[in-house]
């Protein structure tokens, strides 16, 4: 029996944007044992709760994640106007719906870049991310951020979206609906990616059950679950069916993700072509108090935001259960007899948002 | 079977040419809704320290007796919450974020001692 | 003549950042910014790197790695501290694991202010250290 | 002539005297002496007959042949004995057969066949007796080195030294007869006594492991005897000839190449070429001077010096062809076979095999340039494999192991050592030493006599080559951390002493090629095929030279990298990368959940695509088929 | 004394010409990203940077065999220019690669050893190729010497196709372009951090990147004898076909992901294995 | 928004409950805990959108058994619950020993002794 070889892998790592650690324990490349080490980004922010108001909470909650910052703040919002029992007008909802919408193909494009450069596409990479900077755009030019929007507020939303920039909103997504094409059918079709991601990271549907997985990594194992169908938000006047693969591994994973892109911009444009006229906030009045459990479906998957109230303005209790935090089993299966170069697409195929999990 | 699928859109943007915004020698126009740094219209302010209790990461500060409204820039988070909460709507945000800088930038806003 | 304002070579740790300072520094070398334009190139490696990016607060967990990133940087070596959570800490100062901004650990040369900090700042950040590069650099010189 | 017999004997004496003397520090003297005189006799031999060369009838070979037929007729019992007594049966049937077949032939054949050369000493032979002389009895001397910490480390094993060392200075004795007999039975008989010795060194530790890969050396070996007797006696029978130089000279008619084949066959399993090669692995458990003299100088060089003996009735014969495929096969497979290795004999085990199939290639392909070429290897791949075989034994008994992941803190433990290993190692397949320029030579013969195929496999196998000594290398170089307060023995004066003058060698030998071209090959060339020769490296040869100095020269610097380079300036040192996560020290990292833990670097085996299992049963089964087709291609050609 | 200023002038010129190759590579990647790029004398920016920066050691000797590999580069780089053996040009090419990769194993740094493990892998890999290159050339021109081979009437081109095909292929790895890219990239994402070159900083690191530069002109040199013949067009003819290949090659880098080892193994083996080998039968079968 | 499915148990009957709904089908989405005026468990749990509490109040000294043996990647949620609160809970399978964090602070979470 010839020794291992033994090497930390991250925190800080070029191909780790996030700071996650993992002993790898190689056997010429193929992973035999991988530890993880989380800890690094954990802030401790939950706590946060007894010292900023419940209002004030509001930016911490989107500063949970930058990427999904703005379904961060919604859920939290949700969860308090659900205490609460405020009406958000119909109007705020759709704006919502569609900044959510947004972020999840900013979110998908992103993730689409980090994989191409996780293996070695540095052209791809630069594509899908000259791509996503239009919607970056479009986020700054509605609400004034090109992550962070500071725009959710409890009761509806700041800000709402004129009328031409509705207009600008759909033009923008049908055109870059036909430059992904272009670029997706890479991700899809080419020979050389498929190497890298077909049969890579098998996930069986079973595994995918019994660990638990969320989000695109469940439904690219066949499981058909999504957050959105059970109609928060807009969701409930929209049209659409999630979307599933069946294979389990890198390569449909990133079939749904992509497919949920292209299910975005049509969202958009059903939000769009529905959008009702009115008010776009509801004053709140008093303090919260009691307890709910929301769920929503974020790019990466089902995000539960617990909030337990007391009637003062600072909140007993918020907790987050990030859908990274949810996959991190599933990440550890799929980890188990891969190559070191598979590791960080494995990484990312988890779609890992770590700021999210340790919060 | 498909390899070098990737040369159609290579080929296009060599085409475009370059998508990049020359940054520093152009320099970029903001969105009028860009969050950028928050101003105080100082005469307007009555200093009733609202901002102040409201900031979630409290950049910042007044003194009443010397009328100054202060901002740390460097803690400011952009989120306008104070501008919101201000009563007097004498808070705003510019479109012009903060330059980045070797130290912690401190912005005094005093306002003249008026006989009101 | 110092080169080391035409090639500053930059290592990106996130501390504790909430990722939307870390993808901007990441957007920042996308085609629409293009920080490559000043030769910078994300290195990754601490040995290569002339400017070390941090994003985020720090927490006990993080603050040896810092340390120790930057000690394995070759001098003349500048620090730039990008989003207000690495400046002050930002929102999550109060946080009970959070230390405070970089400036609690490393000699910081430039803040990056902004939440998150937009491209356009960090290449301000970046050429503005590049200038405390060049003067690191006369510095060694003169020594 | 005194000379030569004194060549011969010598070494048996000695080796009778160590056997007596149980005495240690007479028998280290005498061992130290013996070895002295045998290299001495051998310089004084090699020069004396290098000129003019010797070709000599012995007279009252009569005497000679029925001693030679008493011992070969008590070694035949003993073997069939012990066939008999480990139930392996097929070694006391080849035994057996062996012995009936040359007792048959010397009683009723033999009569009338006049032997006019028993010896002769030309170049092919000089040089092989430098080999055997001065590597053999640098193994010897470092044998008496080796075997002292031999047996503090392995207490369980019965202290033989007497026995061993005889064997080993035996062995020397009838590889001396046996690279100068022309007389093939003479030669046979060395042969056979070569085979008995390897069987008692393999087993020398007696353990079961030991005793059955010993047993299995002796069958396969004597499996080869048995070929050569039968090409004995259809040589004896049909042409009435008992020299080795009366057969070249012949016209390869069937039955000549039928000699010729089973001539090869014994020689294929004398170099442990595939299918044989598996008694070579196996020996491998027997103390490092026996494998160093048994595979790098003597035993394994007994075949291919045969081989290229035998080399104008190969080339682009039957024979020839088949014998070169399976020489290909073989080192295209144990190249890629030792790649998986991580015992650092194994993988001078599989390397050997391949280089002999190298060599085999060479040899077999006829042409005057591939001779040169194998000659030039056989040289080469002596020198530099012994120092590899001389300096893994001291390692392991530095290291307590000797696997080539532990090597890494070779640097710091024994730097002379560590340097001696680079070296041979580079002369193993780096530019300028000689197996490359050898390797060069071979690729250009073989385009010219058009062997695409082998310039393939040459190819790929080099490749092969490349990456296993090259990550030994690594290893070597690389500043590993020995653990605090290991014990390490250090060198004795008798290990040391040998391995530096084969570093030495080593060097020296890739200044030496063009002397040895010129001075020894083109003449044997020009006497073997009676056309004048040609130099085979091309007219840029002075150039090349001035090229070869200046690579030595920047090889030499090498060791001057630990020197301290600072000297200048003071130069800030700070920990090796770990992703930040570095514990202070290079060695640790801090892992998961906070741990200290250790970072351990190890090589690549590919043990899914290069394990020796698949690879080694196909080319068994290659070289199994293609033996066989020479069989049927020869009795076809025969028939017809 | 003609010869002195020959060594000279190759010294100097071949790392200039490859710095300036790679600047123009780095170039026209960013412009097929849709980027502006760096300017085209970046590359030489940055060394000029690194010769100027602190040089940090991990233990006194892993930072020699760096200076050595450039040694023997250069004497690559002479033995080629000046029309020497062709495989003498080969081996000692290996033998700096050797030594690059040598200083990997003598950093013993996690990412270093994985990238030196890499590297020779990808030597395993490409070396069949090499050494078939040289058989073909020597099949079609009976001499190792590249002064002699790019004299012939014909260029050996039109007797070598496959093989010129086969070592296009192999270029990608000499040159470090995705998908070959295994053990050291020049793109920022890679799994073993930096590879061999993890641990060197300034002076060494500089030394590493001109390295890179004169294997450059060494592998592009290659592809000039593919088609150098005795007259002066098939010289220029064989600058073009050189600069052709390098943008080919660019191409490749950009629209290719990185291979794992095992297909890059494979695939170079059975490009070596078909090509190399159908060119040299086919060659011997017309008894040329 | 609909409305909240919480049921109270008993902290000994944490494993028979947890055994019932992984019987019948339900994945567990989540553990929450809450720190104020001793510990208040929620085991969330899921099947085909039907989405269920289990509750558990208890102190900080009872033990309570962990559900790592029935639901495997519970043990991410355990053990953050166990660092941060200081709850304690047996038998984990993959216990990180309170160093899933690894934060400077002991159980911040946990309800401090002045309140």
């Amino acid at each position: 029996m010839g020794k291992r070889t033994v090497v930390p892998f991250g925190p800080q790592h070029p191909v780790l944007p996030e700071p996650i650690h993992l002993d790898l324990v190689l056997e010429d490349e193929k992973v035999i044992e991988a530890i993880p080490q989380i800890g690094y980004v954990h802030r401790g922010l939950e706590k946060l709760v007894d010292k900023k108001d419940f209002k004030q909470f509001t930016y911490v909650s989107e500063r949970i994640c930058g990427i999904c910052s703005f379904m961060h703040g919604a859920g939290y919002c949700m969860s308090v106007e659900s205490i609460m029992g405020i009406e958000v007008p119909e109007r705020a909802v759709f704006l919502r719906t569609i900044w959510a919408e947004l972020s999840r193909i900013h979110s998908h494009l992103l993730w689409l870049g980090l994989t191409a450069d996780a293996f070695g596409f540095e052209s791809l990479f630069m594509h899908t991310w000259r791509l996503r900077e239009q919607v970056l755009d479009l986020f700054e030019q509605t609400t004034g951020g090109r992550l962070i929007f500071s725009v959710c507020d409890i009761g509806g939303v700041r800000k709402d979206i004129t009328p031409e920039m509705l207009d600008k909103i759909v033009s923008v997504v049908t055109n870059m609906d036909k430059e992904l094409r272009d670029v997706t059918s890479v991700f899809l079709n080419d020979s050389t990616v498929k190497h890298r991601t077909v049969g890579i990271g098998l996930l069986s549907k079973e595994k995918a059950l019994e660990l638990g997985a969320v989000g695109p990594m469940a439904k690219a194992s066949g499981i058909r679950r999504d957050m959105r169908t059970q109609g928060y938000c807009a969701y409930k006047y929209l049209e659409f069916e999630p979307i599933t693969a069946e294979e389990g591994d890198s390569y449909a994973r990133m079939q749904v993700r992509i497919g949920e892109i292209f299910q975005a911009i049509d969202l958009i444009k059903q939000c769009i072509e529905k959008l009702p006229e009115g008010d776009i906030i509801t004053k709140i009045k008093g303090n919260p108090k009691g307890e709910h459990f929301t769920r929503v479906e974020q790019p990466r998957g089902e995000a539960l935001y617990y909030v337990k109230a007391n009637g003062t303005k600072f909140l007993d209790r918020f907790r987050v259960r990030t859908p990274t935090f949810a996959n991190v089993p599933a990440l550890l299966e799929i980890l188990k007899d891969c190559d070191l170069a598979d590791v960080p697409i494995l990484i990312l195929t988890i779609d890992p948002c770590i700021s999210c999990t340790e919060r | 079977m498909s390899i070098l699928s990737m040369t159609k859109t290579l080929f296009k943007s060599i085409v475009h040419g370059p998508y990049t915004e020359n940054y520093p020698a152009k320099p970029r126009e903001n969105y009028e809704r860009t969050r950028g740094s928050i101003e105080n219209d100082i005469e307007d302010c009555i200093f009733c320290g609202m901002c102040t209790r409201q900031c979630p990461t409290g950049a910042l500060e007044i003194d009443k007796g010397e009328k100054r409204w202060s901002i740390e820039r460097m803690q400011c988070i952009q989120c306008g919450y104070c501008v919101n909460v201000c009563p007097k709507k004498c808070l705003h945000m510019r479109n012009q974020y903060t330059a980045p800088d070797t130290e912690k930038v401190k912005d005094d806003y005093v306002a003249r001692i008026s006989d009101h | 003549m110092s080169f080391n304002k035409k090639s500053p070579w930059i290592l990106h740790y996130d501390a504790t950042s909430c990722n939307g300072c870390d993808i901007e520094v990441l957007a920042s070398l996308t085609p629409l910014y293009d920080v490559e334009r000043f030769g910078v190139v994300n290195t990754g490696d601490p040995r290569h790197a002339d400017i070390l990016l941090i994003t985020g607060s720090v927490n006990g967990q993080s603050i040896p790695v810092i340390k120790q990133l930057y000690e394995q940087m070759p001098d003349p070596k500048a620090v730039v501290a990008v989003g207000i959570c690495a400046t002050s800490g930002g929102i999550f100062a109060d946080c009970y694991n959070v230390e405070g901004g970089v400036d609690k650990v490393l000699p910081v040369d430039v803040y990056v202010p902004g939440c998150a900090a937009r491209p356009q700042s960090i290449i301000d950040g970046i050429l503005k250290a590049c200038d405390i590069l060049e003067e690191k650099q006369k510095a060694l010189k003169g020594r | 002539m005194s000379l030569i017999m004194l060549l011969i004997l010598f070494p048996f004496i000695t080796s009778v005297l160590v056997y007596v003397i149980r005495e240690e520090h007479t028998r280290n003297a005498i061992m130290r002496i013996g070895a002295a005189i045998t290299a001495v006799l051998t310089l004084a031999a090699a020069f004396r007959f290098f000129g003019a060369g010797l070709r000599v009838s012995v007279g009252g070979t009569e005497v000679i042949d029925i001693c030679i037929l008493i011992v070969e007729v008590c070694l035949a019992a003993y073997i069939i004995m012990t066939g008999i007594r480990e139930r392996k049966y097929l070694l006391s049937f080849f035994s057996a057969i062996q012995i009936v077949l040359i007792l048959w032939f010397e009683f009723t054949q033999k009569k009338g066949i006049e032997t006019g050369t028993d010896i002769i000493v030309d170049k092919l032979s000089s040089v092989m007796i430098l080999i055997v002389g001065i590597i053999g009895s640098l193994i010897c001397l470092y044998a008496v080195g080796y075997m002292k910490s031999y047996h503090v480390h392995h207490s369980e094993v019965k202290e033989r030294k007497s026995f061993f060392f005889a064997v080993l200075f035996l062995f020397l004795s009838a590889m001396f007869g046996l690279v100068l007999s022309n007389n093939l039975m003479w030669m046979y008989f060395c042969w056979e006594i070569t085979t008995f010795c390897s069987y008692l060194l393999i087993g020398y530790t007696r353990t079961e492991e030991a005793k059955n890969n010993s047993l299995r050396a002796l069958t396969i070996n004597v499996g080869g005897g048995l070929a050569f007797a039968g090409a004995i006696v259809i040589v004896g029978t049909n042409f009435h000839i008992m020299e080795l130089s009366a057969l070249t000279a012949k016209r390869p008619v069937p039955l000549v190449l039928a000699a010729v084949f089973l001539l090869c066959v014994a020689a294929l399993t004398k170099s442990a070429q595939l299918p044989f090669s598996s008694w070579l692995l196996g020996a491998m458990v027997a103390p490092t001077p026996s494998s160093a003299l048994l595979h790098s100088a003597t035993m394994v060089k007994a075949g291919v010096y045969l081989i290229i003996r035998l080399a104008p009735l190969l080339g682009e014969t039957v024979a020839g062809r088949i014998i070169t495929l399976v020489g290909a096969v073989t080192f295209l497979a144990c190249s890629l076979m030792a790649i998986s290795q991580r015992d650092a004999k194994k993988v001078l085990a599989y390397s050997t095999i391949a280089n002999l199939g190298l060599i085999v290639i060479c040899a077999s392909v006829g042409t005057r340039e591939s001779i040169w070429a194998a000659i030039l290897l056989v040289i080469f791949h002596a020198v530099s494999k012994s120092l590899l075989f001389l300096s893994v034994g001291s390692i392991e008994n530095e290291l307590g192991s000797r696997n080539v992941e532990n090597m890494d803190i070779l640097m710091d433990v024994s730097r002379k050592l560590a340097v001696c290993m680079i070296i041979g190692i580079s002369g193993m397949f780096l530019a300028p030493f000689g197996m490359l320029i050898s390797k060069w030579v071979a690729m250009k013969s073989f385009i010219d006599s058009k062997n695409i195929l082998i310039v393939v496999i040459l190819a790929y196998g080099s490749a092969a080559t490349l990456f296993y000594w090259g990550k030994w290398l690594g290893k070597l170089v690389s500043n590993g951390h020995p653990k605090k307060g290991e014990q390490h023995p250090g060198l004795h004066l008798d290990e040391k002493i040998p391995i530096i003058i084969q570093a030495v060698i080593v060097l020296l030998s890739c200044v030496a090629y063009p002397v040895i071209s010129k001075y020894v090959l083109i003449p044997y060339l020009q006497d073997t095929f009676g056309v004048a020769a040609v130099i085979p490296i091309g007219a840029g040869d002075q150039t090349l030279m001035i090229l070869m100095v200046v690579m030595i020269s920047l090889l030499i610097l090498v060791p001057l990298g630990y020197a301290p380079t600072s000297f200048l300036k003071k130069r800030r040192t700070t920990p090796i990368y770990m992703a930040g996560e570095n514990s202070g020290d290079n060695k640790n990292f801090v892992g998961s959940g906070g741990v200290k833990r250790k970072s351990e670097m190890s090589n690549w085996y590919m043990e899914g695509i290069f394990g020796s299992k698949r690879i080694g049963f196909w080319s068994n089964i290659i070289s199994i088929v293609l033996l066989c087709a020479g069989v049927i291609l020869l009795i076809g050609r025969w028939a017809s | 004394m003609m010869l002195a200023v020959k060594i000279l002038l190759i010294i100097i010129f071949t790392p200039l010409a490859g710095g300036l190759l790679t600047g123009f590579d780095r170039k026209i990647s960013a412009r097929l990203q849709g980027r502006q790029g760096p300017p085209v004398l970046q590359p030489f920016y940055d060394v000029l940077k690194l010769l100027q920066k602190e040089t940090i050691e991990v233990n006194p000797s892993h930072r020699f065999y760096v200076y050595v590999s450039l040694m023997f580069i250069i004497l690559t780089a002479l033995i080629m220019l000046t029309g020497g053996d062709i495989l003498l040009t080969i081996f000692v090419l290996t033998l700096g690669s050797i030594f690059f990769l040598l200083g990997g194993y003598a950093s013993q740094s996690p990412y270093s050893v994985l990238g030196a493990e890499r590297e020779l892998l990808q030597m395993m890999a490409y070396e069949p190729m090499m050494f078939m290159t040289a058989a073909g050339l020597y099949y079609v021109s009976n001499t190792f010497f590249i002064r002699d081979i790019v004299n012939r009437k014909m260029p050996a081109i039109i007797y070598l196709p496959a093989i010129f095909v086969g070592f296009v292929f192999i270029l990608t790895f000499k040159l470090r372009k995705s998908p070959f890219d295994l053990s050291l990239g020049h793109h920022a994402h890679q799994e073993l951090v930096q590879g061999i070159s993890t641990e060197y900083s300034g002076r060494s690191l500089a030394f590493i990147e001109i390295t890179h530069w004169y294997e450059t002109i060494i592998a592009l040199g290659f592809v000039y004898i593919f088609f150098a013949a005795d007259s002066i067009g098939t010289h220029i003819l064989a600058v073009i076909v050189c600069l052709i290949v390098y943008l080919f090659e660019i191409i490749l880098d950009n629209s290719t992901v990185r291979v794992k080892w095992q297909k890059a193994l494979s695939l170079a083996w059975l490009v070596s294995g078909v090509l190399g080998t159908a060119n040299l039968v086919v060659l011997s079968f017309f008894n040329f | 928004m609909d409305e909240q499915k919480i049921k109270e148990i008993s902290p000994d009957e944490i494993l028979i409950e947890t055994v019932d709904l992984h019987s019948a089908g339900y994945r567990l989405v989540a553990i929450s805990c809450t720190g104020k005026d001793g510990v208040e468990l929620s085991y969330s749990f899921d099947k085909d959108y039907d989405f269920i509490h289990l509750r558990v109040n208890m102190d900080y000294d009872t033990e309570i058994e962990s559900i790592t043996p029935i639901y495997g990647y519970a043990f991410l949620y355990e053990n953050e619950i166990k660092e941060l609160f200081g709850v304690k809970i047996k038998n984990i399978i993959a216990d990180f020993h309170d160093k899933l964090y690894r934060i400077s602070e002991e159980a911040p979470f946990k309800e401090k002794e002045e309140e």
